[in-house]
């Protein structure tokens, strides 16, 4: 009976803490609400260590206020002495004994989930004979202060917006080529460092439901300090049924360059020739070198929901973007890059990488 | 007194600060020294809350932001916190080993003054060309790239600083080991001389990594080497590595002195003996050994594998058993005690439910694959201010209060006191407590401004507006330091009246040899055991004789004055001055010239004769 | 005991560098520095160990083409020998023989110039031959830091002997200079311990592959 | 105090005696000299004669860890009573030393 009692307590417990935390946040940037298989083990592993954490506070708490309370110094008491106590074997290893087990309790799943996590075993698993796996790989590149995305298997390339499919674990190569960045997009799961030493692997898996929640489209950060714009360097990811993922794999590989056709955006694209596609590409099968790639690739630029990550994605932000990028992210590596611009030349320019686009082509 | 008599005066005083080798005297010039910079830490950090109040917030530039993040963490922790500790080890742990002096009072001056002009020198980055700009933690690509001469003005700046702690760390630990008066044994020693023990320790290994990978830091950015540049075969990870080697037992430094100040007040406040002694010095000995096999969980994230991930989180969680065991020590200390609310008790008192929720954060934080959402977001500048300020700012602040009659003969307001209690304490869970759901919420730390519409905006409000309450919790302290000076009435040696260490058996401030006897200790609390017997002064160990004393000393300012120069030529020295070289080298030769001066010079000390020691007819020293 | 006291053979204490106060505080504090020193030296080693033989190019130096093991035997015989001559030192100071414990004191020196000169030497060829240099590699780097560690240790603790024996050289033996003569010889040796895992962990291991 | 020095109150009583014994220690050190220069000559041979790696490096490592415990113990005098803080120190840093060498040697691997 008395056990049942603690069981329920100890649940109600859970429930509480359960929906306290998760009002907090929104659902495409919180940990605390779990879009994926990742970020839901890990969410388990805070509501199991805040509930013992609690506890633990809850007793000392207790025992603290009722300490404070009852031997607080009275009037009349100016000289009494209190009994000098040495020591009681017994608490003693009580409080060490306790604390031991409820270490316990929390480090088996550790240990557990930490395995699990770093489980990255179908990742290796050989190529298939037409060099494509069934784990959908990406590499990711970190860059000052921006992300490109590439499929390896497909031959497609993305910046600032990671697509991936629903319900299915992908893969992630992660690496830098400055300094050290981290990758990571709170809703599906933990960060993972992007180290100018070697290449880092993980998985995440995107929940269909959540992803509805959300939008279909999660917030991604950099976690690690790279620099003065290291707060602005946000990326995005859109999520897809696995259908759908299949369906843009194949429009992103037959992409044509773009042809515009408005006269503003052809003079653009001359424009775009001349002073950005040393370091832009337009098309999403860039087969340059990495050090070449020194740009985020705009194959998909008119369908993006954000301009270099975090301005809102219109001709008139894009417009800014062109005429002072210090001023939107300091330090960034595009500003003086190219020549001075006037106003017509930038409304040209905005008109043409406002077309350019993949899926509705 | 006529104006030019006031003046030689304070010439006169100054030279006497500059030169001394009195462990007192040097307490309190680590106690300005360190209080300036807790100051300047404090506007640091009080113009990251005003930035980051609202989103899309331009008070400072992005830059600025960084240059501003760093040097709040460097300056607070190796700036402020270490050297307001040594403050009081400086002033106190002598005394309460019952001992004339340190074991080197030359180098205990000289420890101050490289700490000084190491701290001098990084903060003048700030009006020659630009602070440092990597995090406290200086990851090593990013400090290579890192332009300017910031990063330059870190590594020089924390080794020569870095130099001094080592020595103070030595110094205390040959002092506890050789000085203690006739009965001190081990096991009779109070808790905060136990902790310096073993914080000097800490200090002893953990700042040899430090100095190597300072070093490599600065050959690499300052003399072509290829230590952390991935192009030439470095690995930068090395640096973290070492960083963290550094840097975990680094905050049990800082923690564990504080613990010893709690320690020492709970028992004076609560009329007490500590609870479970043996296990206190036990828990803190194991604290210290356990703090060198977990720095890893500080890199979790770095993608060093499941199997050493498992093994430090595993090991990382072990530590809160032997601080569980101080903690509920100290509950049981006051539980049956008579205990008195003065203002160093309020901190104690308000120090463990503070602390508790800081280290209980730390514990969750060691749950390695939850730690990599925790990881780099607000939830850790949580968990860490929750146990620096909650842990050891108050410990700092108690001990301020509770120390003040002992180091300067006068006792601080504690009306006052009570007022900076109360804007500190509330102002402290104001900042911090919303932080941990900044960090669940998704933000990452070490941004320098955050947009709208992510559902921040609240939390780093309320974050910033407690920040206010805290700086005005300071000030009013420094209200309280004038108001004290000023008034300057003088007290006993037992001002608190509960005083159970030897400390509190000798004159505040205590005669500049200490003791004029040697006390003979006869058990814990020794000056506790005197008054229960009646006594009002302790048993003398000898009879009055010669005392000994070390002569005052300007080479340790021209050791560390050396040192600051050449650094500036090693830095400069990147830039091809045609002056860099010549100054590095000055600065070489004055500093080793000093030091050869000084071994090939005898100096003796001076004694002070019993006569002279008969004379002084007051309450100073023990009486036969 | 006082530390300017005069003394025969007789009277001279056994410890003589722990007899006095000052002197028990300094032989305790030398050797927690050299505790410290210890986990300082094993940083580099720990560092060294990361980053042998790793250069940008195939084209640099590797440990196996580049150390000769007759000229590293030398060094440690050399540095070796230099300790039993310092032990010899300060079997004479506990006897209160002060000539000869300046005798055998610069015999270490003599030793100590000796390795050093070795060391030149060798950093010497590494630097015009094979072109490996400090700032040619990451294994370049951590090769001569460890090594450099170890040859400033070398050279300050020569400065500190040659000054102990200058200074002292009209006084004689005293409470106040033992203690200072004794650190000095400690240190000494824990320079070659230092050295005998820098040939082991170095040299012979770079050879072996 | 443990380290305090034992016997100066009657020196010419210990004088023979400390002098043999002094003499008798520095017998013990040459000989701890000559298993050093053995023990570095064999290393330096182990290398030489190109034995297997599996076998040089820990055999060598091995002799590295005795020739310095010779260092400390009878160079340096640690066996020699009044050393307990240093030995305990000493230890320490190298329990630490070991930590961080072995942390470069596994962690650290590419
Ligand atoms: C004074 C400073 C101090 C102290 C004392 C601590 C104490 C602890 N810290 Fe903290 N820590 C920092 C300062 C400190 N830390 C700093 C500055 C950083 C960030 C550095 C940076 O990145 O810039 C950091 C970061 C940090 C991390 C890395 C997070 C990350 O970046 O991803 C971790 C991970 O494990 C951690 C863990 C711990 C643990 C387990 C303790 C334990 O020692 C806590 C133990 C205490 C208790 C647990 C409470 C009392 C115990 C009981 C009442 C018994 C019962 C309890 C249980 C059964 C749980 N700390
Ligand atoms: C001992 C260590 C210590 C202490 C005491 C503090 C104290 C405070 N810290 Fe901080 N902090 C760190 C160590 C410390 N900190 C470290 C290591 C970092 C990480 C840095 C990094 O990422 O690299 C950090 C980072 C850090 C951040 C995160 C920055 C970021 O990631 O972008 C924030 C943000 O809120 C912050 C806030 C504060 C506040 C509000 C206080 C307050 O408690 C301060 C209280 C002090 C005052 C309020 C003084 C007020 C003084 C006056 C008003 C002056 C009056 C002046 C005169 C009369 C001359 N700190
Ligand atoms: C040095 C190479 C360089 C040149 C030349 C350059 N850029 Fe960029 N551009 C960058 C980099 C780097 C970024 C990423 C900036 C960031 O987010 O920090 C960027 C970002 C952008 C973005 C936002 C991309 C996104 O994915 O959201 C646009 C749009 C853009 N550039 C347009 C241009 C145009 C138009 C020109 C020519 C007039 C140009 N760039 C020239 C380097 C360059
Ligand atoms: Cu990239 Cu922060
Ligand atoms: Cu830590």
């Amino acid at each position: 009976m008395k056990d049942r009692l603690t069981k329920w307590r100890l649940l109600s417990v859970f429930a509480v803490l359960a929906l306290a935390l998760s009002g907090c946040g929104e659902p495409f940037l919180s940990t605390l609400k779990p879009a994926g298989d990742v970020a839901k083990q890990q969410y388990n592993l805070m509501i199991l260590s805040t509930v013992i954490m609690v506890t633990v506070i809850a007793v000392v708490t207790v025992i603290f206020v009722l300490a404070i309370t009852r031997f607080r110094r009275k009037k009349g008491d100016e000289n009494k002495i209190p009994k000098q106590v040495e020591g009681s074997h017994l608490l003693e290893i009580i409080w060490t004994v306790i604390p031991i087990i409820l270490l316990l309790i929390l480090a088996v799943p550790t240990v557990t989930a930490t395995f699990d996590q770093a489980n990255v075993k179908d990742m290796d698993k050989k190529p298939k004979k037409d060099g494509t796996r069934d784990a959908l790989v990406v590499n990711v590149r970190a860059n000052l202060y921006w992300w490109e995305f590439e499929y390896p298997d497909y031959k497609v390339m993305t910046s600032q917006e990671l697509v991936v499919p629903t319900d299915q674990k992908v893969y992630f190569n992660l690496k830098a080529s400055d300094v050290k960045h981290s990758f990571w997009i709170p809703a599906a799961g933990g960060k993972m460092d992007t180290n100018t030493d070697n290449v880092n692997k993980f998985w995440l898996k995107f929940d269909s439901d959540k992803s509805e929640e959300a939008g279909n489209l999660f917030y991604g950060k950099c976690a690690e300090l790279c620099g003065p714009s290291h707060a602005l360097m946000d990326f995005k990811v859109e999520t897809k049924s696995q259908d759908d993922f299949k369906q843009w794999i194949s429009t992103m590989q037959s992409a044509k360059p773009a042809a515009p056709t408005d006269t503003a955006a052809v003079e653009g694209q001359k424009l775009f020739e001349q002073n950005c596609l040393s370091c832009h590409a337009t098309s999403p099968d860039d087969s340059r070198p990495e050090q070449a790639r020194l740009a985020p690739n705009l194959a998909t630029f008119g369908e993006r929901s954000r301009i270099a990550g975090i301005l809102d994605h219109n001709e008139e932000e894009l417009k800014n973007w062109i005429r002072d990028p210090e001023k939107y992210k300091p330090g960034n590596k595009m500003t003086g890059t190219y020549k001075q611009l006037n106003e017509q030349e930038l409304d040209q320019l905005a008109a043409y990488l406002m077309s350019l686009k993949v899926e509705e082509q | 007194m006529s104006t030019i008599a006031q003046k030689r005066g304070f010439a006169s005083t100054v030279w006497d600060y500059l030169t001394t080798v009195d462990h007192k005297k040097i307490a309190i010039l680590y106690l300005i020294a360190g209080g300036i910079f807790f100051l300047m830490g404090g506007v640091e950090a009080m113009m990251i809350r005003a930035q980051l109040a609202v989103p899309n917030n331009d008070f400072v530039s992005a830059g600025l932001f960084n240059e501003l993040l760093t040097m709040h963490g460097t300056t607070m922790i190796f700036l402020a916190a270490m050297p307001l500790l040594l403050a009081f080890m400086n002033a106190i742990m002598p005394l309460q080993i019952g001992a004339r002096d340190v074991a080197f009072p030359f180098v205990n001056a000289l420890g101050f003054w490289l700490f000084f002009f190491g701290g001098l020198f990084l903060n003048l980055s700030w009006f020659l060309g630009g602070a440092p700009d990597a995090g406290w933690t200086s990851y090593a690509s990013l400090s290579l790239a890192s332009e300017g001469h910031g990063i330059d003005f870190y590594a020089l700046g924390l080794q020569i600083s870095g130099f001094g702690t080592l020595m103070g760390g030595i110094n205390f630990l040959v002092t506890i080991i050789n000085m203690r008066a006739p009965g001190m044994t081990y096991m009779r020693m109070p808790l905060f001389t136990w902790t310096t023990f073993v914080a000097s320790a800490l200090i002893l290994f953990a700042f040899p990594p430090l100095t190597a990978s300072i070093f490599m830091l600065t050959f690499d950015r300052m003399f072509g080497a290829n230590f952390f540049n991935v192009a030439a075969g470095g690995n930068t990870i090395i640096w973290e590595h070492f960083f963290w080697i550094f840097g975990h037992p680094e905050v049990y430094i800082l923690i564990l002195p504080a613990f010893g100040i709690f320690s020492e007040i709970f028992s004076t406040f609560s009329r007490k003996r500590l609870f479970g002694y043996s296990s206190m010095v036990f828990a803190t000995v194991l604290i210290g050994f356990l703090g060198f096999m977990v720095w890893a969980h500080h890199m979790f994230t770095v993608g060093l594998g499941p199997v050493a991930n498992a093994i430090f989180a595993v090991a990382t969680m072990a530590i809160a058993v032997p601080t569980g065991i101080k903690i509920f020590n100290w509950l049981l200390t006051i539980w049956g005690g008579s205990i008195k609310f003065t203002v160093p008790m309020l901190y104690a008192v308000a120090f463990i439910p503070s602390f508790v929720a800081g280290g209980v954060t730390g514990v969750m934080q060691a749950v390695a694959p939850a730690d990599y959402q925790y990881h780099d977001s607000y939830f850790i500048v949580a968990h860490f201010h929750y146990v620096i300020v909650g842990g050891v700012v108050f410990a700092l602040l108690a001990g301020t209060h509770f120390y003040w009659p002992k180091m300067f003969g006068t006792m601080l307001s504690e009306k006052i006191g009570k007022f900076t209690f109360v804007f500190f304490f509330i102002g402290f869970h104001l900042t911090f407590f919303v932080q941990h759901f900044l960090g669940l919420m998704g933000m990452p730390r070490r941004v320098w401004t955050f947009l709208p519409g992510q559902g921040l905006d609240t939390g780093n409000l309320v974050s910033s507006i407690g920040a206010a309450f805290m700086a005005v919790g300071v000030i009013s302290l420094l209200i309280n330091v004038v108001i004290t000076s000023v008034k300057n009435e003088r007290v006993g040696n037992d001002p608190w009246e509960d005083g159970r260490t030897l400390e509190w058996a000798i004159s505040s401030p205590a005669p500049f040899y200490n003791f004029k006897q040697l006390p003979l200790v006869r058990g814990l609390d020794a000056y506790w055991l005197e008054k229960m017997e009646g006594k009002t002064t302790l048993t003398p160990a000898e009879p009055i004789g010669d005392i000994h004393m070390p002569n005052s000393s300007f080479v340790p300012f021209v050791i560390s004055l050396g040192l600051f120069i050449a650094a500036f030529g090693a830095m400069y020295h990147v830039d091809d001055k045609a002056w860099a070289l010549p100054v590095l080298i000055g600065g070489l030769v004055i500093t080793f010239g000093a030091m050869i001066y000084r071994s090939l010079k005898d100096d003796h000390g001076f004694h002070i004769h019993k006569e002279e020691l008969m004379e002084e007819n007051d309450d100073k020293g023990v009486k036969a | 005991m006082q530390a300017e006291e005069k003394f025969t053979p007789q009277t001279w204490p056994e410890s003589p560098e722990k007899a006095t106060l000052e002197g028990k505080n300094k032989f305790l504090g030398f050797w927690l520095f050299l505790g410290g020193e210890t986990v300082l030296f094993a940083s580099l080693f720990a560092t060294y160990i990361a980053l042998k033989d790793k250069v940008p190019s195939p084209d640099h130096m590797l440990a196996k083409d580049l150390f000769e093991l007759p000229l590293v035997f030398v060094m440690t015989m050399l540095l070796l020998t230099s300790s039993l001559t310092s032990v010899y030192s300060m079997y004479h100071m506990k006897n209160y023989n002060f000539k000869k414990m300046q005798l055998w004191m610069l015999i270490t020196v003599i030793l100590g110039l000796g390795f050093l000169a070795c060391e030149f030497y060798e950093f010497h060829h590494y630097y015009t031959e094979y072109n490996h240099t400090f700032t040619s590699s990451a294994f370049g780097s951590a090769f001569y830091t460890l090594t450099g560690f170890h040859g400033a240790h070398v050279i300050f603790g020569l400065v500190w002997m040659i000054l102990l024996m200058v200074r002292n050289a009209g006084r004689g033996l005293s409470l106040y200079n033992a203690p200072k003569f004794y650190l000095a010889s400690l240190y000494w040796h824990f320079i070659d311990v230092v050295w005998v895992f820098i040939f082991t962990v170095v040299y012979l291991m770079g050879m072996v592959g | 105090m443990v380290n305090n020095q034992s016997n100066s109150n009657n020196p010419r009583l210990n004088y023979d005696y400390r002098r043999k014994k002094n003499a008798e220690g520095m017998r013990i050190q040459v000989a701890t000299f000559t298993l050093m220069i053995f023990f570095t000559v064999v290393s330096f041979v182990a290398v030489a004669a190109d034995f297997s790696k599996w076998f040089v490096v820990p055999f060598i490592l091995l002799l590295a860890v005795v020739q310095v415990g010779f260092q400390l113990y009878y160079f340096m005098h640690m066996s020699e009573k009044g050393h307990e803080a240093p030995s305990l120190f000493m230890w320490s840093g190298v329990t630490i030393a070991f930590v961080t060498v072995l942390a470069f040697m596994t962690i650290i691997w590419w």
